[in-house]
C-alpha cells in the first residue's frame, strides 16, 4: 500500500504525555475485566485436567458428576466439532488448538483438559470436577529438549514431522529452519578468536496477573455471545466458531478490559469450553482459570537448548557467525524456532551467517508467544559469545557492536537489506550514558545487550465517527495492552485538530467493526495507529468538502489546519475559517453523518533494536543476584506517549530480570509441573528492583506517517544476555543457563574454584 | 464444612474430640485456606480460635518470659513496643514470612503447627528456648517448640489438642539472637534455608547458645555440635568456621524446587555465621 | 450444605450475606456482592491484588473466609473515592501511568493507602518492601514506587 | 523477470539453488511464480511466509508490488506477542 512517508514537522498532540483515558475506572476499581462481567442465571465451569505427563484415556465415567445438585451440563471432547481435520504440522492449528482445548485420545501434558462441568456455583462446580471418574492407561514422557531430541525418546506423535526437517532427526523434532549467507568456515578461519558454547534457557510464563477467564452464552440457535479477557476477539470468534460448528458471525465476541497478556492472550482455552457448556445447559457460563491452571494449562514460552559459534578479529570485526537453536514447545508443533534463528544475528552485519532452528515436541503444555517470541533466547546465547570475545580480546562491548552494527541498507542476518533503522543511535546513545561510564563497587559487574525484533502489522480496521458537538469517537478493534487507547486518541486529534480529550476511542466487539487481528507483534500503535491516521484524514476531507459547499468554491480549494477549515489561498476565496463543530453541528442538513473509516493490512512495521546497560551484584558466597542499575536505550520510531513508551521499557526490563534471575518452569521426574504457582514461579516484586532509566530514541520508521515503530516487544530481547554478563563479569564465571539461580550460580562458582 | 467459633480452649478442645473428620484449627488462616483451595485438605470442622479470650494479647510477665498468644499475627508482633527489644530474632524471624498482607494475618502457633520444615518463625522459636502450652482433653501441658513438629505436615499433637499460647523465656543480661534466612527473591519466598542463633555473653565471651536450622531436613533442627563451637568464644574466625562446619554438617536436606542438597548444605554454613555476628553483636549490646 | 449468615460494614455501609464455611472474603465480595474492584490473581495470597482492610489491617481478601468477616469492618478499593473526588493516591497514578493493565492496581492502592496512613514519610525501600506482596507485570513498579513516594510527600506538605 | 532469494532451507526443494527468477508484479505472483517453478514450495508457502521487497517485510498482503530490480527475500511468516 502506499504510504505518505516521514511526517517532519512539528506535533501538537503527538509526543505529549495526558492522561489515560481507562485510568479512572481502574483506580476506582470499576474496569471490568475478564472475571467481572454477571450475566442473569449465569453458572460456573470448572475443568477436569490430567495428573499425567503423557496417557492414553481409557474411560471417562462423568455419572456421578451429573448427579450432583446443582450440577447443569458436562462435556467432553465428544461434545466439540468432529469435523475437524487432523492435519501434521502447523496446517492443522485448529485441530490442534481443539486438542489442546480438550484432549481426544491421549492427555499430553500435566494439566491437559480432559472434561469440563458447568454447576450454578463455583464451588459445586468444583466439587463435581472432583467426582468425574478417569481412567488413564500411563505412557512413557519427556519434558526436557536435548532429551526429547534423543532417538530413544517416547514419540508424543507420530507424523507431524515436516519437510523442512532433516532425515534422521527423532520424529519429535517437528520443523526446521535453516537459514544463512556467506561461508562461516572461511569467516572463522580469518578470526582472531573463535568461541563456540552451549546455552540454555528454561520455559518462562508471560505471567500476566489477570488469570483467562471468559462468559459465554450459545444457544441452540447457533448464536452466541463471549465475553473474555483476550489480545484478540476476531481470533476468539473464528477459533470458537470452527471448533463448535458455528457459523463465524453468529458468534459476537466483546474483548473486556485485559489484565496483562504479553503473548500469552493471543491464544484461545476457556472460551470454547463455556460454549460448549452453555451450549449443552442453555444458560450463559462463566469460566475463570486458577492460577495453577494458568501454569499447568496456557502456553509458556519454549525452553531451549543452543550452541553459538562466532569469530571475531583483533580489531573487533566479527567475520563469521553460526548458531543452532532447539526450542521444546511443548506438546503441538508452533515453537518459534525460525524467529530465534532470524533474530540471532540480526543486530550484526556479517557477511558469514548461518543459523538453524529446530521445533521440538515434548510433554508440557503448547508454548505460546511471549514478548518477542523467540528473540531473547537467541540474544542471550549470542550476546554472551560476544561479551565473552571482547573479554578475551580485551575491547570495549559498545565500541565493538558499533564496529559490526547493522544499518540502513546491509544485509539482514535473514536476508532482506534493511530500510531505515535506528541500532547505531541505540549504541551511541547507550555509550554516552552517564550509567555506562559510571564507576562500579566491589562485587558488582555491568554488561550490555543489543536485542532485535521485526514488529507487525496484520489485517487492521478501523472507525471513526464526528458528533454533532464536534468531539469524535473512534473504534478500533485491537485490545488495549499497553495504553493504546490514548495514543489513538493523540493521532486522531493531531490530524482533526481537536483537543484529546474531545475524543473517546473504544475498543469495538466482533460485531461491530470489521476483522482485526489479533493485538501481537507491537502491532496496535503501528496499524491500528496508522488506520487511525488515515480515518481521520477521510474525515477531514469531507470537513474540507462540506466547508466547501458552504463557501460555494472547489473542495480542493480547502485547506484543513488545526481544527478549522480555511481556504487553501487568496485566490481560493475570502472567508472566514470554519471550525469543526461548526461544520458538524449541521451535518445532518448537509450531507449527513461524517464518518472516516480505514481497513488494510499495513505492511510498514519497520523492525526495532535496544542497547541495555545493567549493573548486578553478587553475592560469593550464597550466589545471590541483586540488579543494581538498569538503562534501557531503544528505538521507538516516533513515541506518541512517550510516558507509556516508557513503562513499556521499563516493563520488558522487568520481565527480563524475571527470565535471567529467577522464572522458570520446574517438571519433576514425574512429568508434573513442579511450581505452578506464584509463590514458587518467581516474578520480580518491587523490592527485586531498582528504578530502571529509559532513553527514547526517535529514528523514524518509513512505513508509518508519523514514524511509529512497535515498542512493546524489542524491550525484553537484550535483557537476558545484559544481565547474564554483568553477572557474569561480577562473579567472575560465564553463565551460560537461565535462570541464574543463586543454587546455579554458587555450582558454577563451585566448579570454577574447584 | 463445619466452621466453628469456640470462646474458650476448653470449648475449642471439646469441639475437635466432637468431630468426626478431618479437623483443622484455624489461627490466621493463611496456610490452611491456601490448602484448602488447592484442594490439598477440605476440612469437614474448621475451628477458628480468634474469638477466645486473650487470644490476640502479647504479655510480658514479671520474670521477663512473654506469652504471646496463638491468634497474634506478625503484624502485631512487630508493632509491640518490648517484644523485639527482648526477642529480635524471634520478631524478625515471623516478619520475614509473606507479605505484608500475610503478616496481618499470620500467626507463630499457625507457622507451628503447619509443620512446614522451611517455616521461619520456628528456628527462631527453637533458638530462643521458646515453649507452647498445649491443651487438649486432660489439661494443658508444656512442650518445647521442637518437640511440636515431627515431620513435614506432621505434629506431636493428639487428636483434640491444639496450642493455647506461646512462651518465651526471660532473656536477661547480654542475650541476643538473630534470624536469616535464603530466598532467592527478596521477598515473596518461602525458606531455602533458614538459621536462628540465640546467645548470651559475658564480656566478649559466649557463655550460652542455642542454633537452629530451618529447611534442612524434615523438622527444624536445634544443633547442638554448633552451639558448642560458639561457647566459650569471641566469635573468632576459628569459632565462626567450626559453627558453620557443624551447621553444615548437621544438614539433611532434600533437592527440590527450591534447591539442592549442596546449596542448602553450604548455605546452612554461611547463613549460621551471618545470624552469628549479629546475634553476638545485639548480645553484647544488652550488657 | 447449610450457609452462614454474617453481618459486616463495607466501606462505611452495613452488608449483610450469607455464605458457604469455604467462602473467602474475596468470594464473597465478587460473586455474592457485585463487588468486583478486588481482584483474583492467585487465590493463594501470593499476588495481592485482592487486597482489602480488615478492621483496618493490610491483609489478602483471598485468605479470610466470608464466614470471619461477621462484626468486621472492610475496606475496599471501591471506597477510597470521597464522592466524585478521587484520593491522591489514585489521582497520582493516573498522572504517573503507574498503571499498564490496571489488574494489580486495585490491591496497590489499598496496599499503599495502608502504607501511607502508617507511615506517612516512607522510604523508597520500605515503599517497595511493603509493596513486595503486590504483584505487578506490567510496570517494573518504577512509576508506582514514584506515584506513591510522591502522594506521600504532597500529602505531608498539605497536612 | 524477479529474482526470489530463499531460505537455505529450502534448498532442496529446489535444485539447490540459493535463488529462483519468477514473472511476477505482486507478492501473490511471487508466490504463484515460485510454487509454479517448484511445485515442492507449496507446502512451505502454505505453512506460512512472508516476503521483503526491498527490505520491507510484507507478513501477509499478496497485492504489494514488485518490480524487476526488487530485491525480494522469502521469509517465514512473521507474528508476535
Amino acid at each position: 500500500m502506499a504510504l505518505d512517508g516521514t511526517k517532519d514537522t512539528a506535533f501538537k498532540y503527538v509526543g505529549t504525555t495526558p492522561e489515560r483515558p481507562d485510568g479512572f475506572d481502574k483506580v476506582t476499581g470499576r474496569a471490568r475485566f475478564g472475571a467481572d462481567m454477571i450475566a442473569p442465571g449465569m453458572l460456573f465451569g470448572s475443568i477436569v485436567r490430567s495428573p499425567h505427563a503423557h496417557a492414553r484415556i481409557v474411560k471417562i465415567d462423568t455419572s456421578k458428576a451429573e448427579a450432583l445438585d446443582g450440577v447443569k451440563a458436562v462435556v467432553t471432547r465428544a461434545d466439540f466439532s468432529s469435523a475437524l481435520e487432523c492435519k501434521p504440522g502447523m496446517d492443522g492449528e485448529i485441530w490442534n488448538t481443539l486438542e489442546n482445548v480438550m484432549a481426544g485420545e491421549k492427555a499430553l501434558y500435566d494439566g491437559h483438559a480432559i472434561a469440563a462441568v458447568a454447576a450454578t456455583s463455583n464451588l459445586i462446580a468444583r466439587d463435581a470436577a472432583k467426582l468425574i471418574e478417569v481412567e488413564y492407561e500411563i505412557l512413557p514422557h519427556v519434558t526436557d529438549v536435548d532429551l526429547a531430541m534423543a532417538d530413544d525418546a517416547p514419540v508424543i506423535r507420530e507424523g507431524v514431522t515436516d519437510y523442512s526437517v532433516p532425515k534422521g532427526m527423532h520424529p519429535n523434532v517437528v520443523r526446521c529452519h535453516d537459514q544463512g549467507h556467506g561461508d562461516v568456515e572461511a569467516g572463522f578461519a580469518e578470526a582472531d578468536l573463535v568461541i563456540e558454547d552451549h546455552f540454555t534457557t528454561e520455559a518462562t510464563h508471560q505471567g500476566y496477573i489477570e488469570p483467562n477467564a471468559c462468559v459465554a452464552t450459545l444457544g441452540a440457535d447457533g448464536k452466541g455471545e463471549v465475553w473474555c479477557s483476550t489480545q484478540g476477539h476476531w481470533n476468539v470468534q473464528k477459533v470458537c466458531a470452527a471448533l463448535l460448528d458455528l457459523e463465524t458471525s453468529q458468534l459476537r465476541v466483546t474483548a473486556s478490559e485485559i489484565g496483562g497478556g504479553f503473548g500469552g492472550k493471543t491464544t484461545v482455552f476457556v472460551e470454547p469450553v463455556a460454549l460448549a457448556l452453555s451450549r449443552k445447559a442453555n444458560k450463559p457460563v462463566k469460566m475463570v482459570m486458577t492460577r495453577a491452571e494458568v501454569f499447568r494449562a496456557t502456553g509458556p514460552t519454549a525452553s531451549t537448548s543452543m550452541d553459538v559459534k562466532i569469530g571475531m578479529k583483533k580489531d573487533g570485526t566479527i567475520t563469521a557467525a553460526k548458531g543452532v537453536f532447539r526450542l521444546q514447545g511443548g506438546a503441538f508443533p508452533g515453537a518459534p524456532c525460525e524467529f530465534t534463528a532470524m533474530c540471532a544475528f540480526a543486530p550484526y552485519n556479517l557477511a558469514n551467517v548461518h543459523q538453524t532452528g529446530y521445533d521440538v515436541m515434548s510433554n508440557r503444555p503448547k508454548q505460546a508467544a511471549y514478548r518477542a517470541p523467540g528473540s531473547p533466547m537467541a540474544a542471550f546465547a549470542v550476546e554472551s559469545v560476544i561479551d565473552e570475545l571482547c573479554n578475551q580480546l580485551g575491547l570495549d562491548p559498545i565500541d565493538v557492536r558499533l564496529k559490526n552494527a547493522s544499518h540502513e541498507g546491509t544485509r539482514a542476518s535473514y536476508g532482506p537489506k534493511f530500510e531505515r533503522i535506528g541500532l547505531v543511535e541505540t549504541l551511541e546513545e547507550a555509550k554516552a550514558h552517564p550509567h555506562y561510564s559510571a564507576p562500579l563497587a566491589e562485587g558488582q559487574g555491568r554488561g550490555v545487550s543489543c536485542g532485535f525484533w521485526f514488529n507487525h502489522g496484520g489485517e487492521t480496521s478501523v472507525s471513526m465517527a464526528m458528533s454533532e458537538d464536534g468531539s469524535a469517537q473512534i473504534m478500533v478493534g485491537t485490545p488495549d495492552i499497553g495504553g493504546s487507547r490514548a495514543s489513538m486518541a493523540l493521532m486522531a486529534a493531531e490530524v482533526l485538530g481537536i483537543p484529546y480529550d474531545t475524543i473517546r476511542c473504544t475498543i469495538a466487539d466482533t460485531a461491530s467493526l470489521g476483522y482485526n487481528e489479533i493485538s501481537h507483534g507491537s502491532r496496535v500503535t503501528y496499524a491500528s495507529g496508522l488506520a487511525v491516521i488515515k480515518s481521520a484524514n477521510a474525515i477531514v476531507k469531507e470537513l474540507c468538502r462540506r466547508a466547501a459547499a458552504k463557501w460555494d468554491i472547489d473542495a480542493d480549494a480547502v485547506i484543513w489546519e488545526d481544527g478549522y477549515a480555511k481556504p487553501s489561498g487568496p485566490n481560493a476565496g475570502d472567508f472566514e475559517p470554519l471550525h469543526i463543530a461548526e461544520i458538524t453541528a449541521t451535518m445532518g442538513a448537509t450531507g449527513g453523518p461524517i464518518n472516516g473509516h480505514f481497513e488494510a493490512t499495513p505492511e510498514g512495521a519497520g523492525v526495532s533494536f535496544a542497547t541495555h546497560i545493567v549493573d548486578a551484584e553478587v553475592d560469593k558466597e550464597t550466589g545471590a543476584t541483586k540488579v543494581v542499575r538498569y538503562t534501557v536505550v531503544q528505538d521507538a520510531g516516533k513515541a506518541i506517549h512517550p510516558t507509556y513508551v516508557e513503562g513499556q521499557y521499563q516493563g520488558g526490563a522487568a520481565q527480563g530480570i524475571g527470565w535471567a534471575l529467577n522464572e522458570e518452569y520446574i517438571y519433576g521426574e514425574d512429568g508434573r509441573l513442579q511450581n505452578a504457582g506464584f509463590l514458587d514461579y518467581r516474578i520480580p516484586v518491587a523490592s527485586d528492583l531498582p528504578m530502571i532509566d529509559t532513553v527514547i530514541v526517535e529514528v523514524p520508521n518509513p512505513g508509518h506517517p508519523f514514524g511509529v515503530r512497535g515498542v512493546g516487544e524489542t524491550s525484553i530481547c537484550p535483557p537476558l544476555a545484559a544481565i547474564a554478563n554483568a553477572v557474569s563479569a561480577a562473579a567472575g564465571v560465564r553463565m551460560r543457563n537461565l535462570p541464574m539461580s543463586p543454587p546455579r550460580i554458587l555450582a558454577a562458582l563451585d566448579a570454577k574454584s574447584g | 464444612m463445619r466452621y466453628l467459633t469456640p470462646a474458650s480452649f476448653e470449648d475449642a478442645v471439646a469441639m475437635a474430640t466432637g468431630s468426626d473428620g478431618v479437623i483443622r484449627f484455624l489461627a490466621g488462616g493463611t496456610d490452611v485456606l491456601v490448602q484448602m483451595r488447592a484442594d490439598i485438605v477440605t476440612p469437614d470442622t474448621l475451628i477458628d480460635v480468634k474469638k477466645i479470650d486473650g487470644v490476640h494479647d502479647i504479655s510480658r510477665a514479671d520474670d521477663g518470659s512473654w506469652t504471646i498468644g496463638v491468634a497474634s499475627t506478625g503484624a502485631e508482633m512487630t508493632e509491640h513496643d518490648g517484644l523485639g527489644k527482648d526477642w529480635p530474632g524471634v520478631v524478625e524471624a515471623m516478619d520475614l514470612i509473606g507479605s505484608t498482607q500475610v503478616q496481618g494475618r499470620a500467626t507463630l502457633t499457625g507457622n507451628l503447627c503447619n509443620a512446614s520444615p522451611a517455616a521461619d518463625s520456628v528456628p527462631a522459636m527453637i533458638a530462643a528456648g521458646a515453649t507452647v502450652s498445649v491443651t487438649g482433653p486432660d489439661g494443658t501441658r508444656t512442650v518445647a517448640v521442637e518437640d511440636i513438629a515431627t515431620g513435614p505436615g506432621k505434629t506431636s499433637l493428639a487428636q483434640g489438642e491444639l496450642i493455647s499460647s506461646v512462651n518465651l523465656p526471660a532473656r536477661g543480661a547480654g542475650g541476643g539472637d538473630a534470624y536469616l534466612r535464603f530466598i532467592p527473591r527478596t521477598e515473596m519466598d518461602i525458606a531455602v534455608v533458614g538459621c536462628a542463633v540465640n546467645l548470651r555473653v559475658d564480656g566478649d565471651t559466649i557463655t550460652e547458645a542455642r542454633v537452629s536450622l530451618g529447611a534442612v531436613a524434615p523438622t527444624a533442627l536445634l544443633v547442638t555440635d554448633a552451639a558448642t563451637a560458639l561457647i566459650g568464644s569471641t566469635l573468632d574466625d576459628a569459632a565462626l568456621d567450626a559453627l558453620a562446619a557443624a551447621a553444615s554438617a548437621a544438614c539433611n536436606p532434600i533437592d527440590d524446587k527450591r534447591g539442592t542438597i549442596e546449596f542448602r548444605t553450604k548455605i546452612a554454613g554461611v547463613l549460621a555465621k551471618r545470624a552469628a555476628k549479629i546475634a553476638y553483636d545485639r548480645a553484647r549490646a544488652q550488657q | 450444605m447449610s450457609k452462614i449468615h454474617v453481618t459486616t460494614k463495607i466501606n462505611g455501609d452495613t452488608v449483610e450475606f450469607l455464605c458457604d464455611p469455604r467462602e473467602t472474603v474475596l468470594d464473597v465480595l465478587r460473586d455474592r456482592l457485585g463487588l468486583t474492584g478486588a481482584k483474583e490473581g492467585c487465590g493463594t495470597g501470593d499476588c495481592g491484588a485482592c487486597s482489602v482492610t480488615l478492621d483496618g489491617r493490610l491483609v489478602c481478601s483471598c485468605l479470610v473466609l466470608g464466614a470471619e468477616a461477621d462484626g468486621k469492618e472492610i475496606g475496599t478499593v471501591e471506597g477510597i473515592a470521597q464522592g466524585e473526588d478521587l484520593h491522591p493516591l489514585q489521582e497520582k497514578f493516573i498522572e504517573y501511568a503507574a498503571l499498564q493493565c490496571g489488574i494489580c492496581t486495585p490491591g496497590i492502592l489499598v496496599a499503599a493507602k495502608s502504607l501511607l496512613e502508617k507511615n506517612p514519610d516512607p522510604t523508597e525501600e520500605q515503599v517497595r518492601y511493603w509493596l513486595a506482596g503486590n504483584l505487578c507485570r506490567c510496570t517494573g513498579y518504577d512509576k508506582i514506587i514514584r506515584a506513591v513516594m510522591d502522594t506521600a510527600a504532597d500529602l505531608r506538605e498539605a497536612s | 523477470m524477479v529474482e526470489v532469494q530463499l531460505w537455505s532451507g529450502l534448498r532442496a526443494l529446489v535444485d539447490g539453488k540459493s535463488s529462483v527468477q519468477v514473472e511476477a508484479k505482486t507478492v501473490g505472483e511471487v508466490l504463484t511464480g515460485l510454487v509454479k517453478a517448484y511445485p515442492a514450495l507449496q507446502g512451505p508457502i502454505d505453512a506460512g511466509v512472508s516476503v521483503a521487497v526491498d527490505g520491507r517485510i510484507i507478513a501477509s498482503a499478496l497485492n504489494e508490488p514488485v518490480h524487476p530490480d526488487s530485491e525480494v527475500v522469502l521469509m517465514q511468516r512473521l507474528k508476535g506477542g
